[in-house]
């Protein structure tokens, strides 16, 4: 297997331990959580998705876990600038605030409360489930760049995260790089649903929700060399990243880190564990095999 | 993984244990270790968690609208099960539970596995002491209510210092929040923390340790994954009988 | 678990032996192939797409076998109109021929070789992997059609087969309707890629190709859900199902029956063996369950 | 399901057989059944099965581009390798085993593992007779050359009167398929068509038994899958030595 040299990096404007991010939504509800992510390895954490009004979120069943793969569909609960006080335990650790709103202007907003405070920014505009919000937005590449222009200025990084449940991702994710995106994230969950047969019913509260896990790491990667084709900023490929062989496919199909989530159900140890197979002293400069696939 | 969707089960007999609290029994046996719980999806309204009070069944105190929804349903009505989930007590030793109102739930499996010796058990009036009979059948019980119409008038605490706690291998604790952390002091006090095992509760929405609002401070802890029961030394310091997170993730005293 | 009761049904104009039919693509080059699917207990039969001229397909790679799903890139090879002697062996059974084009001319050009040979005509609008064809065409909404429209005719039962690769599949599907079609059939594969790490390229041949199996289980019930709320047509459910209780899945979600294809790998008498679990006599009627998950 | 991606092996050695057949031998050993197949991914180029000549070797003959592309590389180069497929020969017995050209190669495990009593060994020439020196350590070796220039003059069936079918429990044959079709006569006349066990050679594309492009008329049995080997009574009256389907699907005489 390829290996990586071990360090610290920075892609699209934030400085990380290592390549491995904690994916937006899981375990990043509180400070002491995403703590406790870096603690176990985790070379950045994005937090769970803050928008500028609290929310709590679908009713239940929110997330179901399938033989390959998580669907979920939580509804975005967050306490809005509540969240602040999260960030205390975190001072000075690679951290990077997700964020969501229905406009330009409540992303602005939203951006406002953590300038200063974070590493950087998230954009979710790829949420499948939330009406207004996320994907409502994210597949129209007007509002993208809107959106991303609102947050994005100069000691700001601003990362788009992008929803793959559009003809073409590319025009999202050209439109975001127009809006002055640091980096683009790809991809958040594809729409999807499951019915209790037994119960005769979506087994989501909300019907629908989103796929993750092992069973997207497919499309991701298609996502992932696709947008490296068409963009030029750095690219964070997320969905169903769960080896350290995955994330050395991810790079090669053009990504420069990876976002990790579903795989933290095996084992909330798993960054560093895939880190142990990741790094080596004598691996290669993550240079020579971001985008090497692209022949 | 494999595949965890809910199964279904129907409700087969419905019993009043007390005016607010109901066991339903249903058509599935969950295999399960005492303390852990499963997530019941309440169709068209919402998913809760609960621990077993058997391996096929549940004990459910109204206080919302799932469980409103719940006290709803009659006998043949259909709900979802997904789990068992969380750690459960630890095996063995001699054991001491105590237990607040609706807290005895996922005590009352440990004792009618021949687990516990002594049940002491709490609630506000007679006619809400739950389970009595059954725990008298498998563990000396010793009851409290705040009124005084059965047992000792007062809080389950002050039974405690009716026993020996140094008889005891292990603690096991569910109920109230402010019980519990009551609890906790008191076996702080008496340097024995650490045989204390304190069920909690946390607004859960997934269950399994991904969604992160379970989790508690300062560790980062999950009480769904990680817990439910978690020993007192963990708790020490902990945001356990201060404040907890409510649906939106935001702090709220307990 | 949910049975139905056994016999034969008609779908969208096609009389068929049971809710169990074989996808496109899958053993069905051949006219003997198709026939041995049939006597293992399908319901009906899809052929390989036929297409105006003959094609060899992609170089391979072609198809790699995932713990979840399969990734393939055939290319659409077929032999054109040389495939009609493979129905001589097919005489009067359920055999649907997949049928695709650039253009409506050549979808019409296509079908007529089959008018009067097979029980009916799919249209594939939909294969992510070959260029100008399937979902090249299958995106837009007013090709999809048009391409429609220059098959469907009295007496010529016509299903169309939709891409999930588009921001809102019920677009297509009510273009599809309006066009003429008897049935939609939701889904074709999720465009997809893998990339060897150790030859640091994309596994298949044409670089892209299309995700199936159990791992696009979930996209396929939510698309044939959305597709049941938006059209009036029935629908034909495609895309992961493996067991009994995904076929009883697909239809409360709103399937009137289901295509069944990667799970072939496993056993070809696999139509036989989920019937088994499926049809009893004290069954319900398969109008009880279609659709019952939209409540 | 396990993944199946095909894995990456580096070629440690070429080894010139004759001037249109060569043996890489590469670093990775595979398991497998004598007569089963890998499909060899030659990148940027195609996919194209290939029998196992041992558990970490193929020997190709050059007919066109893929395997002219093989031909262009060397020691250090990496190909991708997926597989074993398909059933491979059956288990035992005394064993009669005729190959034609590069067809030797899934016959030479099966004589490496001690399986083979006497091998008919067909080439067209002198040069181009493969294996010979390493079959005969292991059995005894009977060859016929179109042009006379080593062993008997003509085509390989006609050792097979020199040997007594009888005496042999299986026949396994691999070869051009006039050849092997020639054998099968030969069977069927002799009445033995049940022992004679072929491996057969139809355009692949997945390999795994699902894309259809291998099948033969009229069983419609997967030759990556359900063969490569079969049974002569399963191929008597079948397409076996009329036609097969090329990469499009048409028909096209053998
Ligand atoms: C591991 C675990 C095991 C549990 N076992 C049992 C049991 O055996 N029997 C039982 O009756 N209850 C049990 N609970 C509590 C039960 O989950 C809640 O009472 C239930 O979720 C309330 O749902 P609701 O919609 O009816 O109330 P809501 O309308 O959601 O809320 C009504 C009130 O209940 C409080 N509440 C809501 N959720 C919780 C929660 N997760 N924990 C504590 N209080 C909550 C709210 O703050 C509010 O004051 C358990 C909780 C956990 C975490
Ligand atoms: C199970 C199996 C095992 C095989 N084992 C060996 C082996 O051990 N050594 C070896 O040299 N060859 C073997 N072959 C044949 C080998 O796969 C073909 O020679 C190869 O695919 C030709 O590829 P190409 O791109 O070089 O030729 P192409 O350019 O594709 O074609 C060149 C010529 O080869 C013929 N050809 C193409 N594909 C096949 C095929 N699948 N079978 C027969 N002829 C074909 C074409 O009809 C054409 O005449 C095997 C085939 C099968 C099905
Ligand atoms: C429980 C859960 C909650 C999630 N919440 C968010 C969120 O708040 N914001 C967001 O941008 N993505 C969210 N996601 C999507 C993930 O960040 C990630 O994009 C997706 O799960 C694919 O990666 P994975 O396969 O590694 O999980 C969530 C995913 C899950 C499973
Ligand atoms: C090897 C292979 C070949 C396929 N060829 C075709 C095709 O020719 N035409 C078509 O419409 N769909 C084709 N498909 C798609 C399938 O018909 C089906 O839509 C898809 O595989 C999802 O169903 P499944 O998960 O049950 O396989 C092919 C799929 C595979 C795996
Ligand atoms: S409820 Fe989701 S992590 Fe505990
Ligand atoms: S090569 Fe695909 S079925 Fe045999």
């Amino acid at each position: 297997m390829v290996v990586l040299n071990p360090g610290p990096i920075e892609v699209g404007g934030i400085r990380l331990k290592n390549h491995l991010i904690l994916a937006a939504g899981i375990l990043g509800s509180t400070g002491a959580s995403l703590a406790r992510i870096l603690r176990y390895g985790a070379g950045g954490v994005v937090t769970k998705s803050i928008g500028p009004a609290p929310m709590v979120g679908h009713p239940g069943p929110c997330l179901v876990v399938l033989e390959d793969g998580i669907i979920n569909a939580m509804g975005l609960p967050n306490p809005s600038a509540a969240f602040m006080e999260e960030l205390n335990v975190l001072q000075g650790e690679p951290v990077i605030a997700s964020i969501f709103g229905g406009t330009p202007e409540e992303f602005r907003t939203v951006a406002g409360w953590f300038t200063g405070r974070v590493s950087g920014i998230e954009l979710n505009l790829s949420c499948p489930h939330a009406e207004g919000y996320g994907a409502a937005i994210g597949s129209n590449p007007d509002l993208v760049e809107e959106c991303t222009r609102a947050v994005a200025s100069p000691g700001v990084p601003t990362w788009v995260k992008l929803t793959p449940n559009v003809t073409d991702i590319t025009e999202i994710g050209l439109a975001a790089e127009r809006g002055g995106a640091d980096a683009i994230v790809a991809i958040n969950t594809l729409k999807a649903m499951r019915i209790s047969t037994s119960l005769r019913r979506p087994v989501l509260g909300n019907r629908y929700g989103g796929l993750s896990g092992r069973a997207i790491f497919p499309v991701a990667v298609r996502c992932v060399y696709d947008l490296y084709e068409a963009c030029s900023i750095p690219i964070i490929g997320c969905g169903g990243v769960s080896t350290a062989d995955n994330v050395i496919e991810m790079m090669m199909a053009g990504a420069s880190a990876v976002e990790i989530g579903s795989a933290v159900i095996h084992d909330t140890r798993i960054f560093a564990s895939i880190a142990g197979d990741l790094y080596s002293s004598d691996g290669l400069d993550a240079r020579e095999v971001v985008g090497c696939a692209h022949v | 993984m494999y595949e965890e969707m809910p199964i279904g089960v129907s409700i087969t007999r419905i019993v009043e244990e007390t005016p607010s609290i109901r066991t339903f029994y249903f058509d599935h046996e969950i295999s399960a270790r005492p303390g852990q719980f499963v997530m019941v999806w309440v169709p068209g309204v919402d998913e809760i968690p609960m621990a077993l009070s058997s391996s096929s069944s549940i004990t459910v105190q109204k206080v919302g609208d799932a469980t409103a929804a719940l006290f709803a349903m009659g006998e043949g009505d259909v709900m979802g099960i997904r789990g068992p989930y969380g750690n459960g007590f630890s095996a063995g030793g001699r054991t001491l539970a105590i237990a607040g109102g609706v807290g005895a739930t996922p005590l009352l499996p440990l004792a009618e596995s021949g687990q516990v010796e002594v049940f002491l058990l709490g609630a506000r009036t007679a006619s809400e002491v739950v389970f009595a009979d059954r725990i008298r059948r498998v563990a000396r019980l010793m009851v409290a209510t705040d009124d005084g119409t059965a047992g000792h008038q007062g809080f389950v605490t002050e039974l405690v210092s009716r026993v020996d706690l140094e008889g005891f291998d292990r603690i096991c604790v569910c109920g109230p929040e402010v019980m519990m952390a009551a609890v906790l002091r008191i076996l702080e006090r008496a340097g024995c923390a650490g045989r204390g095992e304190f069920s909690l509760q946390r607004y859960m929405k997934c269950g399994v340790g991904l969604c992160g609002s379970c989790c508690i401070d300062p560790h980062g802890l999950r009480v769904c994954r990680d817990g439910p029961v978690f020993p007192g030394t963990v708790l020490l310091d902990s945001e356990f009988g201060r404040y907890a997170r409510d649906a939106s993730g935001r702090r709220q005293r307990v």
